[in-house]
């Protein structure tokens, strides 16, 4: 943790109507760290991620980007500060071929930084290339999932933000998503990433945070986690 | 318990009837039932409409077909045949729900915003059948000649007082019907459609015949509107078929609410009133009624009973909570 | 002003309706006390498309009772005018008519619909027994017909078969003179519309009866484009066209028809054109326009009628319509009937109203007469007539020969039933 | 009914020029109406009821700039504009609160505008009907094709919407803000997740189409007459076309516009009094078949 605190979040509540999501939901992320949420079906861990890139609105709390409080921005304000979402559903845009679901993506980085121009995409995801002119809703879940990531990357994110990415993929392409990540997190970029998968999250993250109910309820590296039954019972189903 | 409401609704509609008869003694003059007839052929018309579009989620454009439908019925009814008053009505509300039956049937398959157009596409085709049927309908000139009332068991629709009384009565006998038919389990499970009518179709609720009852209930009460409508001018208009009176049905619920079954009522009363000040105030009343429709639909964000009611539940929320974190 | 006095009323009632808690509920009857006043309700359309059709009505019925109120009113009462817009919807002109006699405390109806919304008020007027005087609505039936005719309602307006019957006569005369022997119609998909073409072409066969209608084009009323019509006109290359087409209708009509030359290529007999409202509206307005008059201010050719159109002018600062001349003509009768009844009184009214002949700038002989027996007017000015670009517009108005007018119109009725 | 005469018609190759021209110029026009009433739909789940009201716009801004101006160029780009502007200002301030929210509320906003809209018209330009007149280089003789008759004036209009047409069609297709359009059309959410300003989106497209229905109306302007409330018949029948051609579907409106402008310049020939009828009936079958029109994408 080089450059200290990136990424802060905490107190964070949100409601759907009238009953309550998460309480106090607190998590912080340093500079090029990567740190994995778990927890089980329904903790509450997409509602956090939704929460972070401005797309469920809290109550209260504070999401602070190096310092900045980014809570009650708008999406795109929040995107452009340089957190990058990457929805569990995917959601790549299913008309549009390959290359204009990245051509959707690009923009530049909060200091300008253009770090990921189409080649640099092409090479670290050698899969899309000869996909380039297809349309994106007749790609494989697996191929789908690497768009979404490489469209977000696109835009120059500070932090990657990841909704379960092995979600509904088979083994082998859950392999080569993490193969992928273990990469970006080699050239220094920091992910969080919200899973149910413990095991896909070894050896990618540096730490685990577990969400239940709505509450983080423990932070830990991850190979404690992993040597912690106790917790993993508990809180999930392991 | 359903006894019991049963009972309390036609308690209430005797006490309503009871107030509306007393109206002309306590105020003079003859605006005022004049005023209550208008009433009550929108009320009815607007709040059949809210059982299709509060109850049934169901957003008809069209709705205003029935209205105009009915006026036409009756009158033409009245003028061609030797019909009865009563007859006449009857046989009105027959050819209302035949040709409801026949239309819903085509458009109760279709979901939300298809549904919207397919009804407004069947209320244009009939507005412009009126316009085109020139020797049944009189076609932009609407029935002319007047309708014909002769006296029955009695009653004199000719009579200004014993017609405000009729309609009076047709008002409230039609809002205990549809309370009464919102209250029973149809009304229940026509809810369930509009809420989720994936799981009501788990539940082995046949959904299209569901619909297919509301829509076709809603213009038969739409169509009474109608004919209260063709006997307050003594004759039928294509207007009454028109997109101006649907257009005027959604108002009115929006002003009223539609989540509360008086809603519609007292939006028409507030839509009645508003226009009949603003028109006499003004030539601008465009811009003033706009106004007024944004403040409710920007502004409240619904109709005013809904608007109350929600605030009250909302004091009744905080009071309870308060003490808690106290 | 009366304008200003008329909204003042119209405030102050509708203040006082508010002030009694209930407005329309509760709106109390406040000037009958004024006993030195009579209360003439008027239902016009003064929005919409026909809206400057019925601003023109107010316009003409303001001035005329600011000159009957200043030669001392109807039989000693002054006039109050309760003029309100029922946006030309029959079901609001009903209301409004019962509200301004309900409510309002109007003693007389002056009304200035359009058909449909006149038929409404016909009705109105018949179940509330108050003398009714239609003002705009020119569809025959409505006086022709019995059923629909009221002893207490009477008609001061321009009628459909009048114009028709001068129109074919005119029509057959340019036709024989020019060989004009295959014709086409165009008009809007309406009452008016449909009646009025029937009835001109039965009196064009009428006199001349080697006449052909090769093809009718029915535009709805208020149709934006007229170009399929048009198109379809060119193709049937008829070598006279009739329209009834109207105002707005009429102008975006000729104006579409002048690019595709379509006036070159056959006569147009245009019945509406002869009115300044449209004249003054056609940018490139052709000449050689056949028209019927709506009004016109040389037509009839009389000091009077001139000096009538100019006050108007002065005063509105611009030229009065078909609809004002009806107006002022209508508020005449009032003023002459209520002279010989000596009273407002709707029902002595009535009584005096038949066979009733007024001075006015506007009947060919300087008179207009309430025909008895159909309690509609006759003797008004009527006649067609070629139109030039500019002023006078239409320089030699051809008028109508009532006698024969009369005569055919008897005949109509007889076929229609209606005697 | 008049069958013989439309297959007459249909025969002589003089009328079939004549009136595919006459349903060219209807669909035409109605297609740029229609065109910003389907994107509206598409991009902002909205039905824009007042988009009648900013064709109106087109055709009196267009009006008061020829008056004072002259220039008939001027008058198009001034209508356009002035509309695409007024509908920016209308989205920006009122329709954008009522977006997510019920349809009435979208219906009862827009109806709002209508009625405040088409009475500032009447205040200020007055009640009387205008009439603009045809600018002077194209008071020209019509061409004589096949026998047919076409006027200069509307092949330039058809060529002029055809452009738009092609341009639209272009824009959307290869541009990176009409994919990033198309896209917000699918899945606002995630475009705003990638960073983009959905808001800033839908006040273009909004002001896109009031700008295409103004251009209609000023287009219009020197051949119909001008009054407050002309933009409801054109409304309807641009509802129709994009009902027709599916909500959201751009090539759905240039279709459907074209078939109504067919069934239009042929209807007047063959069934007179009963062309609307026609269209109402198509209308239903369309959706009783097909809900989401022809070229909707299928909602199931």
């Amino acid at each position: 943790m080089s450059g200290g605190t990136l990424l802060q979040v905490e107190d964070l509540d949100i409601f759907y109507g009238a009953s309550q999501i998460l309480f106090g939901v607190a998590l912080s992320l340093g500079e090029g760290e990567t740190l994995a949420l778990l927890g089980r079906n329904g903790a509450g861990k997409t509602t956090t991620m939704k929460a972070i890139a401005g797309l469920a609105a809290a109550r209260r709390g504070r999401i602070a980007l190096r310092g900045v409080d980014l809570a009650g921005r708008r999406p795109h304000m929040i995107a452009r500060a340089g957190l990058g979402f990457v929805p569990e559903d995917r959601q790549i845009f299913p008309d549009h071929t390959v290359e204009d679901n990245l051509l959707i993506g690009h923009k530049k980085g909060p200091e300008g930084q253009d770090a990921w121009p189409l080649r640099r995409i092409y090479d670290v995801f050698p899969l899309l290339a000869p996909l380039r002119q297809r349309s994106a809703g007749r790609l494989s879940g697996g191929e789908q999932q690497l768009l979404a990531i490489a469209r977000t990357l696109m835009g120059n994110p500070v932090v990657l933000l990841l909704d379960e990415p092995s979600e509904g993929l088979a083994p082998i392409v859950v392999q080569r998503i993490g193969a992928l990540l273990r990469s970006l997190r080699a050239t220094g970029t920091t992910i969080l990433i919200a899973e149910q998968n413990m095991h896909f999250c070894l050896g990618l993250a540096d730490r685990a945070t577990v969400i239940d109910k709505g509450r983080i309820v423990h932070t830990a590296p991850i190979a404690a986690l992993q040597a912690d039954e106790g917790v993993r019972k508990r809180y999930l189903a392991l | 318990m359903v006894r019991r409401a049963a009972l309390a609704d036609v308690l209430g509609g005797a006490a309503a009837f009871a107030v509306l008869a007393a109206v002309p003694l306590l105020i003079g003059g003859k605006a005022a039932p004049d005023f209550v007839i208008r009433c009550a052929a929108y009320g009815l018309f607007a709040t059949s409409l809210n059982l299709l579009v509060g109850y049934g989620g169901m957003i008809s454009f069209g709705h205003g077909m029935f209205f105009g439908l009915g006026a036409y019925a009756f009158g033409l009814l009245m003028q061609r045949t030797a019909l009865s008053i009563p007859a006449a009505f009857a046989l009105t509300i027959l050819i209302a729900a035949a040709v409801a039956t026949v239309i819903g049937a085509i458009c109760v398959r279709l979901k939300e915003i298809y549904f919207a157009f397919v009804t407004l596409a069947f209320q244009m085709l009939i507005h412009s059948l009126i316009i085109s049927w020139v020797g049944l309908t009189g076609g932009d000139q609407g029935l002319r000649g007047g309708i014909p009332r002769p006296v029955f068991l009695g009653v004199d629709l000719a009579n200004r007082i014993q017609l405000y009384l009729a309609c009076g009565a047709a008002l409230v006998i039609g809002l205990v019907l549809m309370h009464r038919i919102v209250a029973s389990q149809f009304g229940y499970t026509l809810r369930m459609t509009r809420d989720n009518a994936e799981r009501a179709g788990y539940l082995g609720v046949d959904v299209v015949r569901v619909r297919l009852i509301a829509f076709v209930l809603a213009a038969v009460f739409a169509c009474v509107g109608g004919v209260v409508m063709s006997l307050f001018v003594s004759g039928a208009y294509p207007d009454f078929a028109d997109w101006t009176v649907s257009g005027d049905g959604m108002f009115i619920n929006m002003l009223g609410g539609i989540n509360v079954f008086l809603g519609p009522m007292l939006g028409t009363v507030i839509l009645l009133l508003l226009n009949d000040t603003v028109t006499r105030l003004t030539e601008h009343d465009g811009i003033v009624l706009g106004v007024v429709i944004l403040f409710f639909a920007i502004g409240l964000r619904k109709g005013l009973l809904d608007f109350v009611l929600d605030r009250i539940a909302e004091r009744r929320a905080t009071a309870v909570a308060s003490p808690e974190r106290g | 002003m009366a304008t200003t006095s008329r909204s003042a009323i119209g405030r102050r009632a509708a203040l006082a309706a508010l002030g009694a808690g209930a407005t329309a509920l509760a709106a109390p009857r406040i000037v009958r006390a004024q006993d030195k006043v009579v209360r003439i309700g008027m239902p016009t359309i003064l929005s919409g498309r026909v809206a400057q059709l019925g601003n023109s009505s107010r316009n003409a019925v303001l001035m005329e009772v600011e000159r009957i109120n200043a030669a001392g009113g109807l039989a000693g009462r002054r006039i109050e005018m309760v003029i309100r817009d029922s946006k030309g919807q029959p079901q609001e002109a009903a209301r409004i008519a019962r509200e301004l006699i309900n409510t309002e405390g109007c003693d007389l109806l002056l009304d200035g619909e359009a058909s449909s919304g006149g038929f409404a008020v016909n009705e109105v007027a018949r179940d509330l027994g108050v003398l009714c005087v239609h003002t705009n609505s020119e569809t025959s039936s409505l006086t022709a017909d019995p059923k629909l005719r009221l002893p207490n309602a009477f008609r001061v307006c321009r009628q459909g078969v009048h114009d028709s019957i001068v129109g074919g006569s005119y029509a057959a005369g340019v036709a024989k003179a020019k060989g004009l022997k295959r014709w086409a119609t165009c008009a809007p998909d309406y009452a008016y519309g449909r009646d009025t073409t029937a009835q001109y072409v039965e009196y064009l066969k009428h006199f001349m009866p080697d006449v052909e209608i090769i093809t009718q084009a029915w535009p709805k009323l208020f149709q934006p484009d007229y170009t399929e019509n048009i198109t379809k006109l060119l193709q049937a290359k008829p070598q006279a066209l009739y329209t009834c087409l109207w105002a707005g209708d009429l102008t975006a009509f000729v104006d579409q028809a002048s690019i595709y030359a379509l006036l070159s290529q056959m006569e147009l007999f245009a019945v509406n054109m002869a009115d300044y409202t449209t004249l003054t509206a056609v940018k490139h307005l052709p000449p050689g326009i056949h028209s019927g008059n709506r009004y016109i201010k040389t037509f009839p050719k009389t000091p009077q009628n001139a000096a009538w159109a100019d006050a108007y002018r002065a005063r509105y600062k611009e030229y009065p319509t078909t609809w004002s001349w009806q107006n002022s003509a209508a508020m005449h009768f009032f003023e002459a009937a209520a002279k010989r009844a000596n009273s407002v009184d709707g029902k002595k009214l009535a009584e005096v109203l038949p066979g009733l002949t007024v001075e006015v700038p506007f009947g060919t002989d300087g008179t207009i007469t309430m025909r008895g027996e159909d309690h509609t007017i006759i003797n008004y000015a009527i006649g067609w007539g070629t139109t030039i670009p500019t002023e006078p517009y239409v320089p030699d108005m051809h008028p109508g020969d009532w006698k024969q007018i009369v005569e055919l119109e008897a005949e109509w009725k007889k076929a229609n039933h209606y005697t | 009914m008049d069958l013989a005469a439309l297959a007459a018609c249909i025969a002589n190759p003089g009328c079939v020029v004549t009136q595919a021209t006459s349903g060219f110029i209807v669909g035409m026009l109605l297609f740029l109406v229609a065109a910003g009433l389907t994107l509206i739909f598409g991009v902002l789940k909205v039905i824009n009821f007042a988009h009648g009201a900013f064709y109106m716009l087109g055709a009196y801004f267009a009006f008061a700039l020829y008056q004072s101006s002259g220039s008939f160029a001027l008058a198009l780009i001034g209508g356009a504009a002035g509309s695409g502007v007024a509908a920016l200002a209308c989205e920006r301030l009122l329709i954008s609160r009522v977006y997510g929210g019920s349809v009435l509320m979208q219906l009862l906003v827009c109806y709002a505008l209508v009625l405040i809209l088409d009475d500032v018209v009447r205040m200020v330009w007055g009640n009387d009907f205008l009439s603009m007149g045809m600018p002077a280089q194209f008071q020209v003789p019509p061409l004589f094709v096949a026998g047919g008759v076409v006027p200069p004036f509307y092949l330039f209009l058809i060529a002029v919407a055809l452009a738009i047409a092609v341009a639209l069609g272009l824009a959307l297709a290869r541009t990176r803000l009409g994919k990033v359009v198309r896209a917000a059309a699918h899945n606002p959410q995630m475009v705003s997740a990638l960073g983009i300003n959905t808001g800033l989106i839908y006040g273009l497209v909004f002001a896109l189409g009031g700008a295409l229905a103004g251009m209609a109306g000023a287009l219009a302007a020197p051949v119909r007459s001008l009054t407050p409330g002309m933009g409801f018949s054109i409304l309807i029948d641009s509802f129709i076309v994009t009902v027709i051609g599916g909500m959201g579907s751009v090539a759905g409106a240039l279709v459907g516009a074209l078939l109504i402008g067919f069934i239009r310049a042929f209807g007047s020939v063959g069934f007179p009094l009963f062309t609307d009828g026609i269209m109402y009936m198509v209308m239903v079958a369309v959706l009783v078949t097909r809900p989401t029109g022809l070229f909707g994408r299928n909602a199931g």
